[in-house]
């Protein structure tokens, strides 16, 4: 008995504060009572919070599949599916059901196991990247003390499982779709690191939650301290967006599975559930790489204004997540895709040099400030970076982009 | 201690396999298996930041790169390397097994250390500290190594422009 | 100015050489301009030498000596250097003046000559040396420039060497001229021996000064002579050698083989005259031994004896510059009978004023043969008077002088002065006797010499149609003339100025002089011998043979005696018999025994080596290349068997290596145990 | 069997293993999986030793880095080692359209 009432009264489980980490807690809680040995409650601890973190990215993943059909066809002025459920609400569960019952056909001359194997470790990745960003104050799955390298580790695990899953089926256009695909993304993951150093360097700690907390405080009142909001930051954010857009594959770089060319490149040969995973992977991959986004560069759940402390910090997070989302889906209404070379050249000569350029503007930016002329710190670093990418763009825009095709036709 | 005997045996395993694993993209993927599995090693025995970095350099990047190029060269000729297996075993091991019984023997006789706890602290702060004073010019040298081989692997790999092509082809 | 002083000095004899020098590198086409760059040389240095006359005249710098160090070894310093006093001064602007007119008069002369360039270098080559000797300070660099000045002088006589005779004739002059150098150079040795040094003027122990000049004679060598009287007879026999006189004399005319122009610069004027100022410029050292001492009674005796044997010779030539060459042995005679008397001052003047109308002399003899085509033989001459006037007028005042015609010619007061040191040599009148005959004998066969080749008719078969010389050649003859006459006013006993200028007396003028008796007497004599001399001459050939082949008319009163004076009173058949016959017996000997034994004995060494050259070969073959060969072939086949394990494959390697690391580690620790 | 003793134990097997895959392994790109292999059983090596024997592991107080710095070094190399080894056999193979080892002995003695 007395542990229903220690439940009730404990003051601080149902703050909304502590809302993400009401099950965790409650397990936790029972646990204890029951007399579980310190390990035991601990690692059922974890499994319950990466059960939270599954449970709300899963029902993002689903929603995200509606609002993503429904914003693209806003932009192309259609209506976008509103059959199944009231304007079209059900559509996921609806995709879900087709997925399930869909026969799932292995091709004769794939490798039976790495082909069943490579949808999962596209999954998993994605779902251990996800359990380390700090969601709230208080909710972080994961605080560990590298958190930024084990999610770059974790994230370059993806590339090994495009390819089994291009390889494992055996035939060639799911090959040559890995190859792209394997390509991009060692291409972007570059520009993406190098640009996330300048957070690191600045704040001075590679555990995210330190990072977040190091990005409270308003300027001038009214500005948040966020990193996005110093020259340098807003300029490492826009590559590290540019750059999560081709790691996750998504519109302007989805050259990977594009329609037209390749079918569904190394997704060819999947279909039923194997195929939504895939979809999942992709999904969650897109959650894990703009939640990073946001807690390096948009403060994370810092609160915008200063007098909205009231809020649970986890509302801020979450707000920030869906305008990123929105970014996403606006780009890929809007953009048309990009030739392998082009974009290859486009990482190269264009993002690496430009994310190099970041490192130094930050570090003279913290100086100038430590040493208080804030004014000198804004007149050097704004130029630095403003003019070397002028040239670069124009640089890019007349001859790289340009490039015309080469044909290779089959001897 | 636990960790370390579960993880050993797994590890020689997948090591095995990589070895001995006919098909090579096979060889390839237990190769980075084990270099995950190593990568956890690590992890176990305290030194978060040299696991991460081993699991983010060699399986994330080595492993790929691997892989890539034997999608490039695709060897296919299985049944011969089948065929000529138990020749060349004995070969091999006729060099491996002296090298492997010295390195044992040494490990096995040298180790009087006394049994310590085995959670020791890595903590990258003193490490980056330590890595850009006393270490810094092999940092940079390191750099200036990366990038050369940076653009030297570019350069080797690049396929030759298409007048010169046609040439070699023909 | 004392500094630029000297370098101009230095300059006067330097240029010609240095103008020899960059002749000597042009090729022969461009004579044209070997030519002009002699004169100018020559020009300059004449200008210089004009300069440091007149700069001599001034009174209180006599003697200004422009020292050089040559070299030093330890702390004995080697000085030569070129020394300005009126005599050295009043010779090289003679030199240099009358050598400038002869180049000009040889550009005419030699125009058609092939070998233009190298004719000009040797001149100037010549002069230089000259200068050198004329204006040095040293004996030993005067001695130097001796020896450069006979070099010169064999180039030119051989000039023409495709001819024989030219070639034996430069040959021939070089030997003789050789043998008086030796004996120069033995007393320069002496000299040096005693005195230490052979600067003849260094402030005060040079070697003409008393500090020397007492030392040498103190010392007393064999004979009882004194140092001094024998070095001064070693000179002496050196200038006799240049000079032409008896005992070496017979160079000088067959000399003549040289084109004309070396004839009158060289064999008339400059190089003969240098042993006579050898002794001039060493004259004290003669008269140490006093005005009858052995040196210089052996130099008047030496004197008057050529003077006499040349003139007499001179009557019986017939080629025109034989004549010429034997009359220039005579009057260097006669200068060798001056300086013995005691008159140096006389001899210089002589010297210079020969130097004039001998010069004039040979040049005009040069534009007779130049007219007549070549032609060297008065008996083929003849009339050449109205066919040229300008030459003729010339080899008249030439004539005049050298016979001694009174009053305006230079050469009269200049023998007159000689006659009267010899009459007043306190060491008898032999001297003065042949003196005075030589010059009766002089004017004779001068006269004869003028009237074969300008009067009478033209000699058939003669020279047909002789031209007169272009104006480059006459006006030379006439500026030589003009110098001939002009120098007699310096010499006339009324205002004797060389004399006293080169003594170092006042120059005053007394018209008193005249009326000494001496001079009267004297004055009268000589007229007496030039008017017998011309007239027996006339008498005999008044009209001369039209023949060209006719007996001369003396040789009708003479007879055998006419021959015997014709070939030199047989001096060349003398030497010939004397001298070069035991010579080539000798060297005839050493032939012979160099062929019997010497070649058989080399003959024997020759197989000797061949036979040890077989041993070695065979022995070589065998044993060493033989064992050398087999281990070569040895290693190459073991080398071959080694690389076989060389397969290329990187794993076989890498197997060795794995082998190899093993063993060691074994080895570590089976050691680390043992220890 | 102290844990150290077991680790070394475990890096020498690996890197036999690793020597095995060089020496007998035909394909070139197999025998750069081999090389990684040994790479891995060195860097085990330090880490085995920094972790149990170093001073560091009994107290944190002075830590003796150099065993992760070591490794930190070799991985970098190993990996750009990797990077240069893939090119010239890529660069191979489009020369002599094989990656045959066997094949490439064009050095031989």
């Amino acid at each position: 008995m007395n542990l229903f009432a220690a439940i009730s009264t404990e003051p601080a489980l149902w703050s909304p504060e502590w809302l993400p980490r009401l099950p965790q807690r409650l397990v936790e809680m029972l646990l204890g009572f029951l007399g579980a040995p310190e390990w035991l409650v601990s690692i059922a601890g974890f499994l319950v919070a990466a059960g939270t973190v599954v449970g709300v990215f899963l029902g993002g993943f689903a929603l995200l599949s509606l609002i993503e059909r429904k914003t693209l066809a806003r932009i192309q002025n259609r209506i976008g599916p509103n059959r199944a459920g009231w304007f079209g609400i059900l559509q996921p569960v609806a995709d879900g059901i087709k997925m399930l019952t869909k026969e799932d056909i292995v091709p004769a001359k794939a490798e039976k196991f790495l082909h069943l194997l490579a949808p999962i470790l596209i999954v998993v990745p994605a779902i251990l990247a996800l359990g380390v960003i700090p969601y709230g104050r208080e909710w972080t799955p994961v605080s560990l003390e590298l958190g930024l390298l084990f999610f770059f580790a974790v994230g370059s695990l993806t590339e090994l499982s495009v390819f089994i899953a291009g390889w494992a089926s055996g035939s060639k256009f799911p090959m040559l779709g890995a190859m792209r695909a394997i390509s991009q993304m060692v291409s972007y993951e570059l520009p993406l690191i190098i640009s996330a150093l300048g957070v690191v360097m600045v704040s001075g700690t590679l555990s995210l939650p330190l990072i977040v907390e190091q990005q409270g405080g308003f300027h001038l009142g009214f500005i948040p301290a966020w990193n996005l909001f110093t020259p340098w930051g807003f300029f490492a954010g826009i590559l590290f967006f540019i750059c999560s857009i081709a790691e996750a594959n998504r519109c302007p770089f989805d050259l990977p599975e594009g329609e037209s060319e390749i079918v569904a490149g190394h997704m060819t040969e999947y279909s039923g559930f194997k195929y939504a995973l895939f979809f999942m992977g992709e999904y969650l991959g897109l959650f894990a790489i703009s939640a990073l986004g946001i807690t390096l560069f948009l403060g994370g759940w810092q609160a915008p204004l200063p007098g909205l402390g009231f809020l649970p910090s986890w509302i801020w997070f979450f707000g920030k997540l869906a305008i990123v989302i929105f970014m996403f889906l606006w780009i890929r209404g809007t953009y048309p895709r990009v030739r392998i070379d082009q974009l290859m050249r486009f990482a190269w000569l264009c993002m690496i040099p430009m994310a190099l350029l970041t490192l130094p503007a930050a570090g003279i930016w913290t100086i100038l400030n430590r040493d208080g002329h804030g004014f000198l710190a804004w007149a050097i670093t704004v130029p630095l970076l403003l003019i070397p990418c002028v040239i670069v763009t124009v640089i890019f825009n007349r001859r790289l982009a340009s490039a015309n095709r080469t044909y290779r036709f089959a001897e | 201690m636990i960790p370390l005997l579960i993880l050993s045996p797994l590890i020689l395993l997948a090591a095995i396999g990589a070895v001995w694993m006919a098909r090579p993209v096979h060889a390839a993927l237990m190769l980075a298996l084990t270099l995950a599995l190593v990568a956890v090693l690590y992890l176990a025995l305290g030194a978060e930041f040299i696991g991460l970095v081993q699991f983010a350099v060699y399986v994330g990047a080595v492993a790929v790169l691997i892989v890539f190029s034997l999608l490039i060269t695709r060897p296919g000729d299985e049944a011969e390397e089948i065929e000529r297996r138990p020749r060349s075993l004995v070969t091999g091991l006729l060099c491996t097994l002296p090298v492997m019984a010295v390195l044992a023997y040494t490990a096995a006789s040298g180790s009087n250390i006394k049994l310590i706890p085995w959670q020791p602290k890595l903590s990258i702060a003193e490490l980056g500290e330590v890595l850009f004073t006393s270490h810094a010019p092999a940092v940079l040298a390191l750099a200036v190594l990366l990038t050369a081989v940076l653009i030297g692997a570019a350069l080797f790999a690049r396929e030759p422009d298409k007048t010169q092509d046609d040439s070699s082809e023909k | 100015m004392a500094e630029n002083f000297h370098l101009l000095l230095w300059c006067v004899p330097l240029l010609p050489l240095l103008a020899g020098g960059i002749i000597a590198f042009l090729p022969d086409t461009r004579g044209r301009i070997a030519s002009k760059l002699a004169i100018a040389a020559l020009f300059v240095s004449c200008l210089l030498a004009l300069g440091a006359l007149v700069c001599v005249l001034a009174p209180g710098n006599e003697r200004i000596p422009a020292p050089l160090t040559w070299f030093s070894f330890g702390d004995v310093e080697l000085k030569i250097g070129l020394l300005l006093d009126p005599m050295s001064a009043a010779m090289a602007a003679m030199v240099t003046f009358v050598a400038l007119w002869i180049f000009i008069y040889s550009l005419g002369y030699m125009h058609d000559e092939k070998r233009f360039g190298r004719f000009f270098g040797f001149l100037s080559l010549f002069c230089g040396a000259m200068l050198m000797v004329v204006l040095s300070n040293s004996l030993l660099l005067l001695f130097m420039a001796w020896e450069l000045v006979g070099l010169a002088s064999y180039m030119l006589i051989g000039f023409y060497y495709e001819k024989p005779s030219a070639a034996a004739a430069a040959q021939k002059a070089f030997i003789t001229t050789r043998i008086g150098d030796m004996a120069f150079f033995l007393g320069m040795i002496w000299l040096y021996g005693h005195s230490g040094t052979l600067l003849f003027y260094d402030g005060g122990n040079g070697l003409l000064e008393s500090g020397a000049l007492s030392s040498l004679a103190g010392a007393t060598t064999i004979g009882g002579l004194t140092v001094s009287a024998a070095a001064s007879l070693l000179l002496l026999v050196g200038a006799m050698g240049k000079s032409g006189q008896v005992p070496l004399h017979t160079w000088l005319p067959d000399a003549m083989e040289g084109p004309t122009p070396v004839s009158a610069l060289i064999h008339a004027a400059t190089m003969v005259a240098a042993g006579v100022f050898l002794v001039a410029r060493t004259h004290p050292i003669f008269a140490l031994g006093g005005d009858t001492g052995i040196s210089l009674t052996a130099t008047a005796w030496v004197g008057s004896i050529t003077a006499l044997y040349a003139a007499l010779v001179a009557l019986a030539q017939t080629d025109i510059k034989r004549i010429l060459a034997y009359s220039t042995v005579s009057q260097l005679g006669f200068m060798m009978i001056a300086l013995g008397t005691g008159g140096v001052a006389a001899a210089m003047f002589h010297l210079i004023a020969h130097a004039f109308f001998k010069a004039l002399l040979f040049l005009s003899a040069g534009s007779v043969i130049h007219g007549c085509h070549g032609e060297q033989d008065i008996r083929k001459m003849g009339g050449l008077r109205a066919a040229m006037p300008k030459t003729f007028l010339t080899y008249a005042i030439g004539m005049m002088a050298l016979a001694g015609f009174p009053f305006v010619f230079s050469g009269f007061w200049s023998k007159e002065a000689i006659l009267h040191s010899a009459e007043y040599w306190p060491g008898g009148k032999g001297p003065f006797a042949i003196a005075a005959t030589a010059a009766l004998l002089t004017a004779f066969y001068m006269t004869r010499q003028a009237l074969l080749v300008f009067f009478g008719a033209p000699r058939k078969p003669g020279v047909h149609h002789p031209h007169e010389s272009p104006a480059v050649m006459l006006v030379p003859l006439m500026v030589l003339a003009a110098g001939a006459v002009l120098l007699s006013l310096v010499g006339t006993p009324a205002w004797p100025w060389f004399e006293k200028w080169i003594d170092g007396g006042s120059t005053g003028v007394n018209f008193a002089a005249f009326a000494k008796p001496a001079t009267l007497m004297l004055i009268g004599l000589s007229l007496v011998i030039v008017t017998l001399g011309v007239g027996l001459s006339y008498m005999i050939y008044r009209n001369p043979p039209d023949e060209s082949n006719a007996p001369d008319p003396l040789e009708a009163k003479l007879g055998g005696l006419w021959k015997f004076l014709g070939t030199g009173m047989g001096f060349d058949a003398l030497y010939e018999k004397a001298v070069i016959a035991p010579l080539a017996f000798v060297a005839g000997g050493i032939d012979a025994l160099e062929k019997q034994v010497f070649v058989p004995l080399m003959g024997l060494a020759e197989s000797l080596l061949k036979r040890c050259g077989i041993v070695t070969r065979a022995t070589d073959e065998q044993a060493i290349n033989g064992g050398f060969d087999g281990v070569c072939s040895g290693l190459q086949r073991s080398a071959d068997s080694s690389s076989q394990s060389q397969t290329g494959r990187p794993q076989g390697y890498l197997r060795s290596i794995g082998l190899g690391m093993t063993l060691l580690l074994v080895l570590y620790f089976w050691l680390s145990q043992r220890s | 069997m102290t844990p150290l003793a077991m680790m070394l134990t475990l890096s020498s097997v690996l890197f036999a293993l690793g020597l095995l895959a060089v020496l007998t392994r035909r394909n070139a790109i197999l025998v750069l999986v081999g090389i990684e292999l040994m790479l891995n059983a060195a860097n085990l090596n330090f880490i085995a030793f920094w972790a149990f024997d170093s001073p560091g592991a009994h107290n944190a107080a002075e830590p003796v880095l150099s065993g992760p710095m070591f490794v930190m070094f070799s991985i970098a190399i190993a990996a750009a080692e990797a990077a240069v080894g893939l090119a010239i056999i890529l660069m191979v193979f489009r020369h002599t359209r094989s990656t045959d080892l066997n094949k490439l002995d064009s050095l031989h003695g």
